[in-house]
Formats: structure tokens, C-alpha cells, sequence
């Protein structure tokens, strides 16, 4: 009743769970349940150092072709792999922009060159990446990007403001939406562009946010500058190329994330029983729903990956992110409810918060960033249901 | 019978044969008693489709399905709200099909023969009522009051839980025997009939086997396959009524607030039909996952269809408060899926329990 | 710490509760909790000639002008006859229509003449009144009106047809939005006019609900006529007349209506006690629950009341509308989630309902007719908050 | 001071001194350790408005508000979350005024005089911890352990509930006497400041009267008017940016899905606001029915304000999760509102009990 494995994959989560037993060990032991969401701040050059380990270890871009530098692994590969990381506590990961957003891109739009100049630094772990969405005053609305980028000489000067570009401050390229067409509106005129980040042309600002930590960072294109050769899919295709990126990732990772979930939410029920809470009716029917919440999720995403071949990856995405962002706030709110007065109190001096806090502050931005509820209800309104616009 | 091809055709093979037989507009004129219980149409789908037989067993001269392709088939009657024993009988044969007595046997036999339907009677979350005992001759009878027995007057046959010192096991009843009494009565629900059974000393057999606990999964699988057909088929009814219902000068469906109430009734859908899904499979199995899983996607099932029925009544407006407009009896089967076999939070209680929390 | 009580007012509160002890026997004695949402079709003959009686001993219109033939009561008094009325479990009023919306608005807008014709048949429970206003293929939108008036000699011709029209089967009138002016648009080119329901271009069809029963209809206009006297406020001015009436009530039935509320509450607590439901932590907690919401609206009442004098009726109105249909439709789930098993269960063969059974069902409607949830939501956001449009 | 002229007044003096004084922008920025608790607006307060002593009786040489006027005091401070002892000052001394020993009058007098600040240390629902004893001298010593106590290191004298063989009793400690350790912690809100409170033989008057239920009810009656003030400015704060935000070429506010979440708030808001104003009537009044319309109030009101704050939080967008925006703090706030003295589900419990549910 698990997600399909045969007993060939069995072999392979042997082989991935005793190289990450192995390897969180010695120097890499202090990553153990760092960085990830609401951490991402976390031990910076011991995860780079470890992104470079997993490189060099075969472990980035398994479900890339062989011929592309992976190893062609399944569905089921892929998924065992985010749940055997997911169960060792191994570190949030520095490099997941290029390997699962900008990787496939490539793949899929991007020429021979650029797969030869990028895929390399992505598959080994020494080049990191970030994504160059969101502008304030668009925020979900991918289409009112405002950054420009013009011609100029043998590439593109590139003017504007991106926000909650996650990682910046570590990344060596962003790949950025910008309007190359200052004509056209919406998502005409929009290009695709690859640009180096460690430039006097681009300034990183870190954003403080509710749990008094930066995870997100304003990036300033200021006559930042990157060569022709980096644009992907040709002039006035960034949206379609933005937006095939949106169903690349077919659900593989969601059961690992599912798996720091339920440590999360046995975190809190072992709070509950220790403080008395999980007596108050209320406060053991909250948990009970959210234990019922996260299988159904569960069996939401066992059904996705057995149903990926004719599904619509990028409704099914819509589906799920509503799911886990609402399942996730509550989350937050019920750790903090079992807390109690006690969860009201930082742990230490200047704003140092407990778990518990830190879920329920963090957990408020699963339901804006990365497309917000409201964005993903339309989405699902007029894309699944065929609702009018 | 169970690969991809096959299944498609026998799924087709019924749709069609419900779209002949079960256009709603003819149950929704049903006069009564025929409302609640269509018998005429129930005789041809076992006689045209073999229905009743579906999971028994083909050593037994049923149509050998598994229980996820019997699924299937229940999911055509459940969308189109057919009113008829399909549910009950289907859980009572996939159950039988699990006993090794001699007499599940002979029922299972009878049932591809002779067309028996089934109505199961528990009444409690996972209890039993009644009072089984052997009489001098070996023979078991039972006494006891079984209520809200869906379609229990109409059936051949009731599965009833019962006692016996003080341990939980299931019966086979037949409903004509002497010492059962069933007491017909009107349901809120216009898509069931129900009745009081009433055992003053009825024979029965003993058919146990894998017991009532399981009895009681395989039901609530049911539901919540039977909740999450119908409420698929009341969300895609509503949204098109959206589309073209037009108000303040355009379609209702354009107006966002709607169009999120709908994203969100897809949302909680989704997640209820991959329970269901999972749930069936689980059942399939047998493993011991069922005893989680089955009363988690009864609750989970049944409380997304009432949420969808719900917001089916208030997006369709005056129109979905009528009589006439289907809306209601979406809304009325979605409370008694609800209601049967234990309440959500009762059922929530036993996930929790099982769960260690 | 009750809505503000004067000595003077419990004087009225006796004189109104001791005629009320005394009219509800003998004949009489059957009407005690017949009527009302739900069961308008309930004993109607009897129902009618408590009209007259009410009417006869000063009762109907209490709080209107004494010139007008009313008492000129104040809003304390009003609020006590209501709650009084409730109290007693006196009959849901049959000429309702025409006491609290009619006849208001024939005291702002209505001519002498128009004043000296209908008030009095109002004040003395003789003529009745229903609504035209919604319609197919217009719902809760009013300024969608189809129903079309064309002058004819002297008077008016009507034709179109209307619904959710309750006691139209019983009304000896009609007050009609309907569109005169063809050309016109929208909330332009409506008149309101009074249009008599019994002649032949009348048809009334019951309307089967989801209970079974009939209590709204529609009302099909086919040549039917009135007279030019009949229209209140000028030709054209259909909108204004209309929406003045909404803040008429001034919220002076809505305690009464809650003590009805009390009563169905009360009951549920009965029944979970006694079926043992009670015990179950969920039941136990909504049923706190609405207790608790009952209260709150109580209080809101309360507020609303004192301070009428500066308050914007139509938006408390929009306020309560929400606050009380949803809480009266929670309270129909609560009814039948507390009967359980039973409760699936009719009482009688032919679909006879059990009280719960009725509230379950009946309650669907308070969030449809009399403005929907929706529009009542759209009322406050651009008029209470002032969002655009 | 109780009519409606001078409470207008009142209330238009103390917004304009907060307007000058304290602008969300200064406070935003008061580097730690002054954020969660303005000294120095709290001195000025009392200094210019005479705010420590609103419903200190004008014979003991307080303002003599009524509750009531001293709560639309409360609501300006609240609406703009001024950090400081203002909300357990005002329902220190309103609680000190129904009681009639020596020391009760002697510290109205001081607080009318010097300006004493209160915190309130319960810590449980309707109980208390701690216990209190008499020494040889006759004078009381407490000794026990308060947790989460708002302001307790920066306020001068402690309302403490303690048990005194067994009966729950109110105590006033001053925060410097011997025996009296004040262990200050940072507040996930930064709206406030708490201190664990370690007694151990600390001197204590007992200054019991209407007893620790009465200290309770007002506290929550208090934080029923800080959760409605406070949820008032963040919707209309809200509101005010949906007007002018624009996404897609539109004002955010303009799209209906928005709206109808709004408008759910403000009745929900409406709702509460009430409740908020009743329980202050019947706080002021002094009746029996405190007893139940308290903890209703604190409940439905902070239940209120976390709905409005979230949503907040939800429709600024990125912005909202920033700690540049103010929204946080409301977050913050709101959900400590629901925490202090019984969370939601423990005050609906004791509200049940109180209505024989």
C-alpha cells in the first residue's frame, strides 16, 4: 500500500540510506534537521560544502537523462530518494533552484550550449542558482513583471527589482523574467535570462520577516549585464518557458516533504501529551484531523505519481500546494495552541524562538509564496473547472 | 477481470445501461414506494449485468471482480444516486467472500443464482446489538432491534451484527424467516428507504470470519466511494449551472468569490476521491492498514461530499432549494452517508485511537 | 443588562403578555407554534382570523403614528411585543408583509390618498400582503427585473412573472417592482405598484421545496392590471421606493426572532441530553458553540438597537442577515447531527418531517432568499468598507 | 466624568496625546530592550493623562471613570497596540475599588499618587498557584511560581492568585520586596514584554474581596476590549491597502473573492465588537451574569481578532510577512490575546458549564 517499488528500487533506498547514514556524519553531523524552510539562513558554507559532496556522490539530477550527466532514474527512484533524505534529516538544500527548476528548463528549452555551459555546475554542486520572479507590486502576478532587460551590444542591461528570491545571497546565477518588449503587456514581450549574480550591476538585500530571520532577499538590477548566450527559448518566450518549468517536478519530492511533516506533527503531539494538552478535547480532535489531514495528502500524492503519465502536472501542483499550505498553517497554529502560555515566551534574549514558533510565524508565507492560495484558486477555477474568467 | 482494458469495458457497459435505465429525471418521478428503492430496475441490472454478483467469487458463479474494479461499477450507481441495495450487497458478498463456512458459501452460490440482495445492519461504530444463542438443536437464534436499516424491508437477506456472550460476530438473516420483523420506513433521504428489524428469536447463521470489524471496514470503504461518486458528479453539475446561470449580467461562475468556493470544493474532492481510492485498495489488500484506513476515508469521504452537496444547495440559489431541482437529494444522501455507521467525530475518535494519539 | 427597560415598558410587557395568555386558548389554543419559516403552510384560516383579532385589539402596526392608527410605541415597546410574541409561541404572522414593510413604505412614499385606502386594511388584519420582487433568472439581483408595466387607460397592465413569493396564495395584494420604462436599465425604469391578487391575470403556482412542503410561490402576471392610483412614489422611482424599505425594520423583531432561535436550541440541548449525545466531545462543543453564537447576536442586537439613531439600518440589516442565517443554518446541521441515526428517518409515510429534520432542511433557505449570503457579503464590502467595485 | 460629552473628550485627548506620542512608526523601531514595553510613554501617560489612575476612585484622588469610559480609554491604546502596563493597571485598580481593606485603599491612593503600574498573575483558567501563609507576625507570606506574567519585571506591584488552604485568594506583592525574583523574557509579541515570577516567602497583602473569579472576569473583559480595538485598526488597516494595492491591473480590494472574505470579517468583528461592549456593561454593572458574559467575551473577541489579523497577515501579501509591516505585530498580539488567562476552548468549556450545557 505504499507508493509502488519494486524490488530493484528497494536496492536503490538501501544505497541512498546508507550513503546519507555515512555521510551526515564527522564535519557534516551539525546539518542534521538545518536549513529548509524558515531555516534557510542555517550553516550557508557547510551546506554549499554538502551540496558539492552530493554532486560529487552522483546524488543531483538522478532523474535527469544519463545522456544529460544523470542517472535516469524513475518515479519511484526519485521519490524514494526525497524520502530517504527527508528521513535523514539531511540538510535543506542550497541547490534545489537549479536542480529542479532550472536543470529541467534547460533540458527542455535551452540549446546544446547552454546545457553544456550550466548542467555541469548544477549536476556538481558548485554552482548555485535563484529565482528571478516575483517584483514588487506583481507579487503572484508573473505577468506584470516590470524588470526590463534591453539589447546592448552582444547581450541584455537588465533594470528593475525582484522580491522573496530565496537564496540569493548564495547564488552565482538567477535566472530571471524580464520584458524585453517595454511594448507589451501581460506576458507578451517577456524573455528568459540566465544572469550572473556576482556583478556590481546586482544587489542582494536581505528581507526581515515575521520570525525576525531573512530567508528571502530583494534582488537590484542595476545595469546588471549577461551575454546573449544566456537567453533561453529566444526573445519573448519567457513565459512560455516560465511557465512550462511550473510542471516539471511531478510531484517527487511532495511525499519526502511529507515525511518532515509528520515529524513536525509528532513533534507537537508528543508536546501535547508531555504538557497535558492532548486531554483538552479540542485540542486532541485538532490533532487528530491533522494526523487524518497529512494521509490524505499522502494518498493525494500516492495517486499523482501513479497517475503522472495522463495527469495535469501543473493542476495537480495547484492542488497540492492548497493542501500542504493550508494543512501546514494549521499546523503552525495548533503547535503554538499546544504550546500554551509557555509558547507565548521566546526561548532566549533577543528574539530567539522555540520550534513551535517558529512553525507558526513561518508556516504564514506557505499560503503566499510560491504562487498564493488566492493565485492557485484561480488556477484551479479556471483551468480545472473551466469556470469563465 | 481486472486489467485496465477490461475495467474500462465493464465500467462503460453499466454507464450505458444506467444512462437507458437511471436517467435521473424518471427516479426523481418515481411515485412512492417506488422512490428510494427502484426494484425493477435493480432485477434488470442483475439479470442484464450480473450487479448482485460483481466481487463473488467466479468458483461461486459471480463475475469474480476485485473489490477495486466492484468499485467501479458502485461508482456509476453512486454518481447517478440509483437508489437500490448495490452498496450493501457488494460490502455483504466481498465480505462472505472472506468466510469459510459452509453457509457464506451457499449464500455467495445463491447470490450469482438467484440475484440476493443484502442490507447490513450494525447501527453502532463498531459494536453490535442483539443477542445471539444456540438453540437445543444447534441452530443459532437471535433477538434484538436493529434501526435505520437501509433498505432493510426490500432486501432478501441482512447481515446483522450481534452478541454472543458478549462477543461480536456477524449473521446472515433471512428476511423472511419467521421471528423478523420489518418495519418500513420513509427516509430523509429520498435515495434510501430504511427500515426497524425487529429479531424476536429469528434463525440465523453464523458467518463469520475475519468479524464484524471487518464487516464494518468494507462498509465504510463503500461510503466513502459511494460519497465521493456522488459528490463528483453534484461538483461537475454545479459548476456547469455556473456557467451558465447568468446574474448581475454575467455567468455566476465568473464572479471569483464562486470560483474559489468551487477551487476549493475541487481541492477537498481531490483529496477525498485519492482516500477513497487508497481506501479500496486497501481492502483489496486486506492488510492491516484497512483498520485505519477505512473509518479515516468514511469520515474524510462522507464530510467532503456534505460540504460540496452543501455549497451544490446555496450556488445554485432559490432553484437548489426546490423539490423539483436535484440539489436536494445530493444534499440528503450526503447527511445519511454522514450518519450511517458512525458519525465523523466518532470515526475520527477510532482513527485516533488506532493511531496511539 | 436587558435591552434598556423603562417602568413604563413593563407595564406594556404585562398588558401584551396577559392579552397574548388569554387570546392563545380556545379556538385559538392550536396556533401556538404554527407558522413561521417553515411552515407557512400551517393552518391558514385560523391563522387569518388572528389577524382580525390582533388587529381588532390594536396589535398590528403598533409602533407606527398615532395619526397613522397606530400606537406611536417606541422601539423598547416594539422590541417587547416581539419578544413577547415569541415568548407565547404565538403563529408566524400572516399579514407580516404588509405591517413591516408595506405599510412603512406607504408612510414615507405613499400619497393621502394611497394611506387612507391600505393602512387601515393593514391595521385591522383584514387585507393581506405579499412581495414581488425576485425572479427567475434574476434571484437575489433586483435591478434585474423583467416584469414589465405598460400604461393602459388608467392604470397599468403587468406582465412577467415572479417567485420566492411566500403567502402569495393567501395575499389579497401585491406590492410589484416592475419595469415601466423598457428602455431603461438596470435600477432605472422600475415603479413600485400595488396590484391586487385576485383577478384572472393573477396565477399563483406553490413552489415544492426541499422539505416537501410549500411555502413560497410564484406569482405569473398575464395582463394583469392595476390602477394608476396604485403607484407609489411616480413612475420610475421603483428603486428608491424599494431599497428605502430595507432599513424600515430597524431590527426590532430580530430579539423576538432569537427568542424562536432559544427555543429551537433548547430543544437540540433536550435531545442530545437525552439521546446521550451530549457526551460526545464535538456535539457537546457546538452545541457550546452556538450557544455562544446565539449570545453574540443577542448583544448585537442589543448594540444595534441603542444606537439606531446614528447607525446605517441597510448595513445593520446586511450584518445580521449573515450573522443569523448562518448561525440558523449550522444550528439545522447541529439539530440533525444530534438526532443521528434517527434522524435519517422520517416521522410519518408520505415524507412527514421531524422538527430536526424540518431545521436541517428549511434552514438551507435563510442563506438563499431575502438577499443571499452573497449579496449580503458584496452589500458590505462596497458599501460598509467602501472596497471598489 | 460619565456623560457622553465628557467621555468624548476624554477619549479625544488621550488619541491625540497617543497620536503625537506614539506613532507606530517610533514604536516599530524602539530598539530592544524598549520594544514590548514604552517606559517613558507610560510615564508621560500617567504624568499628563493621569492614565494609571482611570477608574481609580476621585476619593482616593484617581480620575473616577466608570469602567466603561475607562475601557473607550483602553480601546486607544489598544487600537494602536501601545506597549505598556496600561490593560492590568486598569483592571488592578477597578478590581482594588470593590475591595475594602486598609492596604486595597492604600494602593489606589498610591496609585492615584505615584503612578503605581499592575500586572496580574494567574496563570490558570479560574485557579490559581502558589500558596499563601501567615508568619508569626501575622503578616502573609507567598511562596510558588507564575509563568508568562505580562510586564511582570517592568511593573511595580504584582495582583497575585494564590491558594490559601486550598481557597484561591488575591494577593498584592510589591515587585522589589525580598523574595520576589523577576526573571524578564522577550515575547513572541513584541507588543509585550513577560517575566517569570519566582515567590519564596515574599511579603503579601491580602486584598481579597469579590475574590479571584471577579479579578479574572475583569481581566478578560479587558482583553475583549484590547482584542476588538486592536482587530478594528487592522481591518480597517487592511481594507485601506486593499483600496489602493494593485495586482493583475486592479485594486485587490475590487476582486469579489477578497470582498466576501472581508465582509466576513467585519461581521465577524460586528459580532465581537458587541460582545465587547455588553461584557463592559455587565463588568460595570457588577451582576451575576459577569460571571458567564466574561469569559465569552474574551473568547469570541480574541477568536475575533486572530481571524482578522491572519487574514491580514494573508491578503498584504509578501508585505504582510515582513517585520517592516506592522501586520506581524497584530498576528502577534492577537495570538497571545487568545492565550492569556484560558485559551478558547477552556472559556467556551466553563462557559458551557456555567449555561448547564
Amino acid at each position: 500500500m505504499d507508493a509502488p517499488h519494486a524490488a530493484v528500487d528497494e536496492t536503490f533506498r538501501a544505497e541512498i540510506r546508507a550513503w546519507l547514514a555515512r555521510g551526515l556524519t564527522g564535519e557534516f553531523a551539525p546539518l542534521i534537521g538545518a536549513g529548509g524552510p524558515g531555516r534557510e539562513h542555517e550553516l550557508i558554507d557547510l551546506r554549499a560544502a554538502w551540496e558539492r559532496t552530493l554532486g560529487a556522490a552522483g546524488w543531483i539530477g538522478i532523474g535527469w537523462p544519463v545522456a544529460a550527466g544523470g542517472r535516469g532514474a524513475s518515479l519511484a527512484q526519485q521519490v524514494i530518494f526525497h524520502e530517504e533524505y527527508a528521513r535523514a534529516g539531511a540538510p535543506g538544500r542550497l541547490g534545489h533552484m537549479g536542480e529542479q527548476l532550472l536543470g529541467p528548463t534547460l533540458l527542455a528549452f535551452g540549446t546544446a550550449e547552454q546545457q553544456k555551459r550550466f548542467l555541469p555546475g548544477i549536476l556538481s554542486g558548485t554552482e548555485l542558482w535563484c529565482q528571478g520572479y516575483s517584483e514588487p507590486g506583481a507579487g503572484s502576478d508573473l505577468a506584470g513583471v516590470r524588470t526590463r532587460a534591453e539589447r546592448s551590444g552582444d547581450g541584455y542591461v537588465l533594470n528593475g527589482q525582484k522580491v522573496w528570491t530565496s537564496l540569493a545571497h548564495v547564488a552565482d546565477w538567477c535566472f530571471v523574467l524580464a520584458r524585453t518588449d517595454p511594448g507589451a503587456e501581460r506576458h507578451h514581450g517577456l524573455s528568459y535570462l540566465l544572469v550572473p549574480m556576482r556583478q556590481t550591476g546586482v544587489q542582494v538585500r536581505p528581507i526581515v520577516q515575521i520570525t525576525g530571520t531573512s530567508e528571502f532577499n530583494e534582488v537590484f538590477f542595476d545595469d546588471a549585464r549577461t551575454g546573449s548566450e544566456n537567453l533561453v527559448g529566444g526573445e519573448g518566450a519567457g513565459w512560455r518557458v516560465a511557465m512550462g518549468t511550473l510542471g516539471f517536478e511531478r510531484g517527487v519530492s511532495t511525499l519526502g516533504q511529507q515525511i518532515g511533516f509528520e515529524r513536525e506533527l509528532n513533534t507537537v503531539i508528543d508536546t501535547a501529551r508531555a504538557n497535558g494538552s492532548l486531554q483538552d478535547p479540542d485540542i486532541h480532535s485538532r490533532i487528530v484531523q491533522a494526523w487524518i489531514g497529512l494521509k490524505v495528502m499522502r494518498y493525494t500524492a500516492v495517486r499523482t505519481l501513479a497517475s503522472s503519465a495522463d495527469g495535469v502536472p501543473g493542476l495537480e501542483a495547484s492542488i497540492s500546494k492548497l493542501q500542504w499550505a493550508n494543512w501546514h498553517r494549521d499546523l503552525g497554529e495548533l503547535a503554538i495552541d499546544v504550546a500554551g502560555p509557555e509558547g507565548l515566551v521566546a526561548v532566549g534574549g533577543a528574539y530567539e524562538l522555540s520550534d513551535a514558533q517558529t512553525l507558526f510565524l513561518f508556516s504564514r508565507s506557505d499560503t503566499i509564496y510560491g504562487g498564493s492560495n488566492e493565485v492557485q484558486r484561480n488556477i484551479i477555477a479556471e483551468r480545472l473547472l473551466g469556470l469563465p474568467r | 477481470m481486472s486489467s485496465l482494458d477490461e475495467q474500462r469495458e465493464m465500467r462503460r457497459t453499466v454507464a450505458e445501461f444506467l444512462d437507458r435505465q437511471a436517467d435521473p429525471a424518471r427516479l426523481r418521478t418515481l411515485p412512492p414506494p417506488a422512490d428510494g428503492f427502484d426494484g425493477e430496475l435493480w432485477r434488470r441490472a442483475v439479470v442484464e449485468l450480473g450487479v448482485g454478483a460483481l466481487v463473488v467469487p467466479e468458483s461461486a458463479g459471480g463475475l469474480g471482480l476485485t473489490f477495486a474494479d466492484g468499485a467501479l461499477v458502485l461508482t456509476e450507481f453512486s454518481r447517478r444516486l440509483v437508489p437500490g441495495p448495490l452498496l450493501d450487497t457488494m460490502v455483504a458478498t466481498a465480505f462472505l467472500s472472506q468466510v469459510d463456512t459452509p453457509s457464506g458459501a451457499a449464500l455467495l452460490r445463491r447470490t450469482a443464482l438467484e440475484g440476493l440482495s443484502f442490507a447490513i445492519a450494525t447501527e453502532e461504530v463498531a459494536g453490535a446489538v442483539g443477542t445471539g444463542r444456540v438453540t437445543e438443536t444447534g441452530a443459532w437464534q437471535l433477538s434484538g432491534r436493529k434501526r435505520s436499516v437501509v433498505h432493510g424491508a426490500e432486501v432478501d437477506v441482512l447481515l446483522v451484527t450481534a452478541r454472543v456472550d458478549g462477543v461480536p460476530a456477524v449473521f446472515a438473516v433471512d428476511g423472511a424467516a419467521p421471528g423478523v420483523s420489518r418495519i418500513p420506513r420513509a427516509g430523509l433521504d429520498h435515495t434510501r428507504r430504511y427500515a426497524e428489524v425487529v429479531l424476536d428469536g429469528a434463525p440465523a447463521d453464523l458467518v463469520d470470519g475475519p468479524g464484524p470489524g471487518r464487516l464494518l471496514d468494507l462498509m465504510w470503504v463503500a461510503l466513502a466511494v459511494d460519497s465521493v461518486a456522488a459528490a463528483r458528479q453534484c461538483l461537475e453539475q454545479t459548476v456547469a449551472y455556473l456557467k451558465v446561470r447568468q446574474q448581475f449580467g454575467r455567468p455566476i461562475g465568473s464572479f471569483q468569490a464562486i470560483k474559489h468556493r468551487c477551487a476549493d470544493m475541487a481541492v477537498t474532492l481531490a483529496g477525498a476521491e485519492a482516500t477513497a481510492q487508497y481506501a479500496v485498495q486497501a481492502a483489496q489488500g486486506g492488510g492491516e492498514e484497512l483498520s485505519v484506513v477505512a473509518p479515516l476515508a468514511k469520515s474524510v469521504c462522507a464530510d467532503a461530499f456534505m460540504v460540496v452537496a452543501a455549497e451544490a444547495v446555496q450556488l445554485h440559489g432559490g432553484i437548489g432549494f426546490t423539490f423539483e431541482h436535484e440539489a436536494h437529494l445530493y444534499l440528503k444522501h450526503a447527511k445519511a452517508n454522514q450518519q450511517l455507521h458512525g458519525s465523523g467525530a466518532q470515526l475520527r475518535r477510532e482513527v485516533g485511537r488506532l493511531a496511539g494519539i
